[in-house]
């Protein structure tokens, strides 16, 4: 067996190749091949050799993301099915809302121009009110969500086209 | 102290961790619990903990936590004798001390009209002027323009304050005039869905002061003792993540003077039960009264630790009308005791609240280490309230090795599914000015503005490539998904 | 305090909740550390939580944790400078002691020539009667026909005891002439199992006792201080099964003449280290020397919640020939501190053993309670060493309390899969008498032998006939069966 | 659906009917039927409702063992497939090895007559010594394990034959 994972972490994606043996996995990333296997103590509570070397992980999977607790921080992976196109830091993120929460405010209006650091809709969560900014002048295509709505972390709230 | 329970029963007003602590003191003590709780809620440890539950309806906190209404049936209802408030939702609400007060029910802080005195900002303050403690300038609560003409006299930065309520709920720093309009409404708005008044108040903005304040605990008999200070200067966005007893930055001279000048006010106040006074103090070892919180703090347990008190114990006996057995004489303050608070944010996004269902929790074991924590594994931590989770509390004979301890409690600490500011806290807590005890209330901002969490390890993405190289098993590693057919019909058994 | 770490590098020569113990205690101060396990201990705790670990080889204790070549081979080869030998195994052993010494490892413990002199029970009873201190009459280690001839001169009971090595291994209370030999045979047996030594020395057996200890610490430079008491009359088979400090029975007078006692008897000894001087208390008030104890004890951690220090720490920075930084004057109890013994063992077949795979743990979290544990879920507690699991120790202001804090831990401490002495700790720890501070060393026996586990109320046997009315899902709850495949081949991997 | 089940716990067995409801389960024991149902926080712990009361629990199966932890207890359950003789104290258990250990001695031989208490054999484990004895008068039958084995809990060790 030998699989090509994407994996995506931090806003990189970075491509592995794991190939089953009898002990365990190879995993080749960046170059470097680690042979790993593990056994797992309890659900999600597991003991590893990475390289002959033994450690402490515990995981959560939910489909096709990952979170991996190990030395004291806590790492999450997503599993892409295709090569995307590298991830940046792309103006639209800025529009996403930032965690789910209660809609208290838009501010904007579809066809509205918006300077830099303008505010465009308000998102309370936890007791903690944030509001969002544009990143850049832009202009407002469309409004996704209104007042008082429930909205998810990282939903598109408001739709910029920039440089108009 | 084998003597009879403070009261028969007691209605606990809150969720989280510090309901969870104040179920576990009642019992200690021999006190039957009620405990309440929103829809959103059903889950959470504190309700099954109690004796009995009361769910007061809706998440919303107007229709839970907050009504008062509500709340004083479930107690009537209940057969509770007294109310422990907690800290935050209704604590420092004189309305709800009364509303107790007049259904026959103790409440378990100060008399309403105490609340009242001191919880509104700007007469604590003319009542420290008036005891000769120094304030910090500033101008009480007003309208939009006479605050902009006020902040213009007194020149920025400002900090802008919730009038009633603390926590630092509602607090912005303006730096100049341009945002001035906008910071206050936003503030305005979040000092109203925090406590219900939208009054908010302005101070001149110190440099890279510290937060020091003063636990107190008095008696209906005039006796007040101190328990020393806490040092509350780490702070992110005015809300304090990091304390300790005793303050680096005080010695026992400064001690003194900080405990009386607590006593002063608290005397002059007419206090009753657990309290505290909160001051900054300045480079130069001046220190400034800012406000008195009456009612618990969350980081009450440095106290406790450093003291060897227990707070509850002592809110629930003097609540009852007991004389306090302690004596400012008896008090001995040993070792230092750090907490760090856990809260389900993520810090790689700007510290975006994150709740979620807890996928995984293994909360840490070590000598000298106490987690006060609210929730368990399996819940869903709701997106309506606070996203405190828990604190983690290490004490050890002194400050380096009460340090070590916390650092690797929180190494140890592992909570999947809401991201926390878990490696945040073990960063800021291994970070040198931290080590050297150097910290003012800028200390986040001037040390850990550019905190990234570190980028995985080769043996991280080893494993998780391998992990996820496997076909999902099953739509999650939760078991609510395991439960046969007929429970996942079971009404309200379901897991939200 | 911010000294330099008393060694760069301790080997941790033991395994269970001591060795975690003690891997944090040198972690806290900055010192690497090594551990030991054997092929039965690949999954317990204290393996990955060191920064290296040594494989010593087959279960059995003879070619492991009792081999004294492997375990300086070990630790040379790891580079270590000391050896940390926690109780129990070679810790009272002074050719292990003398083999550290020689390798030029140093011993965290007394020299070997102490060890050998207060190790040996006849030699420190002379000692004792020397330097005036009162003992319990007896007879030294001798052979069979010796000792049935002193049984029968000081008249039965007597109480056979292991003259080597403390912890009630091998002793046995002896009624009558009849089965003495049969008794003191079973006795020289499982003490050569778990010291390598089968002398047996016989004592007169006091009625209805009180096992009260003394804890002292010292440094090379004659400095030597006691650290209060602890009661540990609770016993079973001779085995402490719940400890406590300050006794109840101990006033300051009393305090005071225990304490000068056991100083003496360790300047006398050129003690070093930390260590436990155990007496008799009798109904009448009088003591008499027991033995001393040349280790860290099972049950110090209520002698660090009361006294606010951390022994181990001190061990260390002893054992490194610093000087201890504390002076009698400066030792302050505070509060009261308990602790219970959590086994493996079953109390509804006669307390027999009972080893296995942790099905599930969830140990208890609450303010003002201290968990050491030594295991984990999934792991196999082993047939082959001590029962012990983890101590639940409880600290309050006040006794009372800190009896209902114990007892609410115990409660809400979950293990499943070997059969714990939880539910029998319950109800010892909310007995009267216990709860009223009155207890012997005959406590078990005279109000606990009749006791019976409760049989289950109707809603365990509801939920229980509901669940396995189910047909099972898979071979077991534990997570082994679902690695997948290529992980189950992994050699050396799998669970036991 | 409906399932008849055959409970032993604490030596007594008890006959249980289980009934599966729209919203979880009717359970008839002892001429009463509680109202039962739950839902895994986590693996292995539950909230259950029996009665209209909300109450904790904690358990871990194999196969037909179960261990439930209730308020403080944990009561052991084995359900059997077909009703079997009610069990008392049965002679013959008290010559079965009490607990998993090692075998270091045998003190009897086949056809040898032992009096009541008298020493028939020596399990070790967890470093303790646990000598297991006639209950009463009897004859040897069979010695079934030989010193040095390691022994099963409850494995049967000698076969006495009584009033011999």
């Amino acid at each position: 067996m030998s699989v090509r994972v994407y994996l995506l972490c931090k806003g990189r994606q970075v491509p592995v190749e794991v190939r089953g043996s009898g002990d365990g996995y190879a995993v080749r990333v960046g170059g470097r091949e680690l042979r790993v296997g593990w056994q797992e103590l309890s659900p999600g509570v597991a003991e590893a050799t990475v390289e002959g070397v033994r450690l402490r992980f515990c995981y959560a999977r939910q489909g096709d993301a990952l979170q991996l607790h190990l030395a004291g921080r806590v790492y999450t992976f997503t599993r892409t099915r295709e090569e995307v196109e590298a991830r940046g830091a792309k103006p639209e993120q800025d529009v996403r809302a930032p965690m789910p929460g209660l809609l208290t405010r838009v501010l904007v209006e579809p066809g509205q121009v918006v300077a830099a650091g303008q505010p465009l809709y308000v998102v309370e969560a936890m007791k903690m009110e944030t509001v969002v900014r544009a990143a850049r002048p832009a202009r407002v295509l469309r409004v996704l969500a209104r007042e008082g709505e429930q909205v998810e972390g990282g939903a598109v709230v408001v739709e910029l086209e920039e440089g108009a | 102290m084998t003597t009879a329970p403070p009261f028969s029963k007691v209605l606990v007003a809150n969720r989280g961790e510090i309901a969870v602590r104040v179920i576990r003191a009642c019992r200690e003590l021999g006190v039957r619990t009620v405990a309440v709780y929103s829809e959103a809620d059903r889950h959470s440890p504190h309700v099954l903990l109690a004796d009995e539950a009361v769910c007061l309806g809706p998440a919303e906190p107007e229709a839970s936590y907050l009504n008062i209404g509500r709340l004083v049936d479930a107690a009537c209802g209940a057969g509770a004798e007294a109310v422990h408030p907690g800290y935050g939702f209704l604590a420092e609400n004189p309305e709800f001390a009364r509303a107790c007060e007049e259904a026959g029910l103790v409440f378990v802080g100060p008399p309403s009209h105490v609340i009242a005195a001191l919880g509104d900002k700007d007469r604590a303050r003319r009542l420290a002027e008036r005891l000769g403690i120094p304030t910090v300038p500033g101008h009480p609560a007003a309208d939009d323009d006479t605050l902009e003409r006020a902040a213009r006299a007194l020149g920025f930065p400002v900090v802008l304050k919730a009038a009633a309520g603390g926590g630092g709920r509602g607090m912005r720093v303006v730096t100049g005039p341009e945002r001035f309009r906008e910071t206050l409404a936003s503030a305005r708005r979040e000092v109203k869905a925090a406590f219900g008044d939208d009054a908010v108040l302005l101070e001149k903005y110190l440099d890279r002061p510290r937060h020091v304040e003063v636990q107190i605990v008095a008696d209906r008999y005039g006796t007040v003792v101190h328990l020393g200070e806490r040092d509350c200067s780490v702070q992110r966005r005015h809300q304090k993540i990091v304390e300790e007893s005793p303050s680096p930055a005080v010695d026992p001279h400064l001690r003194r003077r900080l405990g009386e000048a607590a006593l002063r006010l608290a005397r002059e106040a007419g206090y009753v039960n657990a309290g505290t006074v909160e001051f900054l103090l300045d480079r130069e070892g001046r220190f400034y009264f800012l406000e008195a919180n009456t009612r618990l703090q969350v980081e009450h347990p440095v106290t406790e630790l450093v003291a060897g008190v227990d707070l509850v114990h002592l809110q629930l006996q003097v609540a009852a009308g007991r004389r306090l057995s302690l004596r400012q004489e008896d008090v001995v303050w040993r070792g230092h005791a750090v907490e760090a608070r856990v809260y389900a944010e993520d810090p790689e996004r700007g510290f975006a609240p994150s709740p979620g269902r807890i996928l995984l929790l293994r909360e840490p074991h070590l000598p000298g280490v106490r987690v006060d924590s609210g929730v368990q594994e399996g819940q869903e931590v709701p997106v309506h309230y606070d996203p405190i989770l828990s604190k983690v509390v290490a004490w050890a004979p002194d400050r380096p090795t009460a340090v070590a301890r916390l650092a690797h409690a929180l190494q140890e600490y592992v909570l999947l599914g809401p991201r926390t500011n878990l490696g945040f806290l073990l960063d800021l807590v291994t970070h040198p000015a931290f080590l050297a005890g150097e910290v003012s209330t800028q200390f986040v901002e001037d040390q850990l503005a550019a905190w990234q969490a570190p980028d995985p390890p080769p043996e991280a993405v080893a494993l998780a490539a391998a992990l996820l190289a496997q076909e999902p098993r099953g739509p999650a590693p939760v078991a609510s998904a395991r439960a046969p057919d007929p429970w996942e019909r079971l009404a309200g058994a379901r897991l939200p």
